[in-house]
């Protein structure tokens, strides 16, 4: 195994672009990302390029109008995993010798499905009685709310928290403080979630250059930030009761990449975990360990998980303020935790931050916790 | 995709999940489950295949019609089509299969969690050109 | 580098069944491409899965069903060569460790998409002045035909080829005879094609089951069909002239495949190439160098790309007559290929076939002769 | 995307690709490619970053008129919203560009192979809702 080293990072702000293609969306991303690099284009050998929404050939279009085609690209779907999934097949394939250098995009432009709730399966049989994936992860934070007697308002901070940071990213969708007010008080969704409690749809593009260590050397690589491990599954399927405040697809991810990094949560000095909606940052907390089951809350209310405590969660401000165009948020996530592990985050920057976690999962199927969920260790 | 079937009234039911629910020779409505003839597993909605082990001989088992609720929402934001509010949950039967459904209550009164809740058929509101939209559905018990 | 072995391989009749659900259509292939390998299905470590218009998660969705999820599965889009992506993928994870058996589908339901002329991406602007598939590929029949001295009558013999194969395959969409009067007879497309000329649209699903060599000799695989080489690349951007009878992408790719696996055209036994329209398959043979450039017609008629002679391609009755659900195509060469390869391809046998070749290149998008070209050499 | 302009008749053309064809300032209409003020690339359409050398500063280049006929196809299905037949062509400019377009002829008698054919701008067909679709073009020279 070659280890592995994050050379150019780049994303766009994200937000949305109804008038831009999805090609003008992505080449000016991944020339900034190779430029980041500081490598010649032509020493790119693949590309890995990761879409829910972005139709046939979604690399292929963008990579184009750069001339950067005749190397094998490789489109990958998995949801709100697609970016991360098509990281992970570039560093395995550069870990395992295929490549010295790929080029990992993610990508979609939620802004052409036409608005509204993201569309469902058609042959789904949750979706055909009614479910969306805000009413989904509605249910989970109704039952946890229930279980452990947490009020709306306790799961709100989690959007307030979100806004705090994102107010300090220039390429958030959202950049806005918000008020606990402000959250009860918008547009109801789907109860116990406001609109402020969700997500926004949006566009975006986040590219990143692989390369291994030896190429890392040959280029002079100034503050490489090395990939420790990366993991990817399934949800399974589950056919009887099932514990909704315990997210298995996340849980048993958590366990696979601290027994693959040999790490543990207390070796994580920052996180992009995957806040689709408010409950979803506190399930994930307890997933990885960063507190106790039923502690999510405390952690919260503890600044531990805001900039400036000992783990700050979605420096970047998170889906709920970047935003989450669904296959761009796996990269982005990787981008945010580059730019920590150098030092570049600006205002947002999580002091001395060393180890870095990045989780996406998604994929709204009847009968699995999710489709997929992808999740990285970075340290520098 | 509806399970499009002409009614006496000479317009076609739509059914949230076509084929959910079957007819008992009492007249009684029931979830109609899979049971796999291979090792005994219990699934909803009634498979072609048993998930655990690959028989395709699976017999239509009908699923008690008494579970408790799990969890729900009241949806107020929906993909098109659908009139809000309306309330869906989880609801986890007395033999352990978990089913997802409307619950037919008053959205400012919901059933409380981990409370009996009983199965209902009926209609759960109307198409675009009149046509009745049939589900299964929970009520409080 | 392991060596990587086909262990299991299953297919679908390829055809329009517009009442089954794309989970319906893939799950029984995977069932009997498991059961062909004789493993247990939790000896499956990972999940590649090629599909071009199968939305998001297909690879869940299918598997879900049989209770095979929980571990990696990744979904991979390249349009026509979805499913060769999907395969090298897989190979290229268990040749260099990764796992050491992993499962690949390809499946597609053009049915879904309401029928007629594939879609288009909507920015192309190939497209937008009224460009087809069958327009483009009708443009290289023209040239060709024009620089070669080559008749209608002539190219509809690959048709006449296609259609003899196909009915020997039980699985083929299309399994008459055909005469050359039946192509000049039917419905004009874009000359010089008529629908006999063009491929069938369709659905379909074909599976296979790798393992690495270790994991073969503890199965105690009897057959093993071995994976040689394999090869991805996308087209390159092209802005001025370009020779429309030399396709840019399978010329590249052949070199690279020759190279990789250190055979070359006469090593090959039995080929199934990318005959989406018949002017393809004379181009492919030019481009593997099957025949000198210019000799197409002539190595046709002279019986040796037909079931008997020297090197017959498209057995299966190729795209023309098998049908091409777009990315289960890839996977479907591969399976036709597995069984040539065990001797159990009933009345097409190649008789006694050691070396295959398979090629599946597709994705129209302007200024690329192809979006991308995925080539496999496989033997026993 | 089509190009949506407000003509004096008050509706608008549709251009089959936006942009395509600029006036010169004799009146002249030309198909407008990118040239390059890096690498002096060439490029139609003209796009918004040099595919040689990466340079954004593109400037309007004014295509050649004339070129040679490389290939072309008489469509006689098509998608939807296409009058057929129509043929559609490769051109390969004076400088070299190669350019995708209608070929204004009868579908019975198109030109040869290699022949000379000149740049044509006009509609070539209506939508649905009676508004002209304009577009490049060629013909015979
Ligand atoms: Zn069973
Ligand atoms: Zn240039």
């Amino acid at each position: 195994m070659h280890k592995v080293a994050i050379a150019g990072a780049a994303m766009c702000r994200f937000g949305r672009y109804p008038e831009k293609s999805v090609q003008d969306l992505g080449w000016p991303v991944v020339k900034a990302a190779v430029e980041n690099a500081g490598i010649a284009p032509k020493q790119i050998q693949s590309a890995y390029v990761g879409s829910a929404y972005g139709g046939r050939l979604v690399g292929q279009r963008v990579l184009r109008p750069l001339g950067m085609l005749g190397m094998p690209v490789v489109n990958c779907e998995n949801a709100c995993s697609s970016g991360g999934t098509a990281f992970r097949e570039a560093w395995h394939a550069i870990a395992q010798g295929q490549w010295d250098c790929a080029l990992v995009l993610g990508i979609d432009k939620l802004t052409a499905l036409g608005g509204g709730v993201l569309p469902g399966q058609p042959d789904d049989w949750d979706v055909n009685v009614g479910l969306t994936m805000p009413a989904l992860y509605a249910m989970r934070a109704g039952r946890y709310m229930h279980e452990h007697k947490i009020s709306a308002e306790q799961l709100a901070k989690v959007a307030v928290k979100a806004h705090k940071h994102g107010a300090l990213n220039p390429l958030a969708q959202y950049q806005n403080e918000i008020t606990l007010e402000d959250v009860a008080k918008a547009r109801a969704v789907a109860d116990p979630f406001t609109l402020l409690h969700c997500c926004p749809t949006g566009d975006g593009a986040a590219a990143l250059v692989l390369v291994s260590e030896d190429k890392a050397r040959e280029i002079g690589l100034a503050k490489p930030v090395w990939v420790v491990a990366s993991e990817l599954n399934s949800g399974r399927y589950m056919t009887g009761f099932r514990d909704m405040t315990t997210p298995e697809i996340t849980t048993r991810g958590a366990e696979e990449i601290w027994e693959m990094s040999g790490m543990g949560p207390d070796d994580i000095d920052v996180a992009e975990v995957h806040d689709a909606f408010t409950i979803a940052e506190l399930l994930y907390y307890e997933a990885f360990g960063f507190c106790q089951r039923g502690d999510a809350v405390a952690l919260l209310e503890s600044g531990a998980t805001s900039l400036g405590g000992r783990i700050p969660v979605n420096p970047g401000g998170g889906l709920l303020c970047r935003g989450h165009p669904v296959g761009a948020t796996g990269a982005a996530q990787l981008v945010e935790l580059t730019w920590q592990l150098r030092g570049e985050a600006g205002k947002r920057q999580v002091d001395g931050a060393k180890v870095a976690l990045a989780h996406c999962t998604g994929g709204g199927i009847a009968g699995l916790d999710h489709g997929a969920c992808s999740i990285n260790i970075l340290s520098r | 995709m509806p399970d499009a079937r002409k009614t006496a009234d000479e317009f076609a039911e739509v059914w949230t999940v076509p084929g959910a629910v079957m007819t008992l020779a009492n007249g009684e409505q029931r979830l109609r489950g899979g049971k796999c003839q291979g090792c005994g597993a219990e699934i909803f909605p009634k498979p072609k295949v048993c998930l655990s082990c690959w028989s395709e001989d699976i017999a239509d088992d009908p699923l008690p019609t008494r579970g408790k609720l799990y969890a729900f929402t009241v949806v107020h934001v929906a993909r098109k089509g659908w009139r809000t509010p309306y309330v869906i949950a989880y609801v986890d039967l007395e033999n352990g299969v978990r089913v997802s459904a409307p619950l037919a209550c008053d959205p400012k009164a919901v059933p409380a969690y981990d409370s009996a809740v009983r199965l209902k058929v009926g209609e759960i509101g109307r198409t675009d050109d009149g046509r009745p939209i049939m589900s299964h559905q929970f009520e409080q018990a």
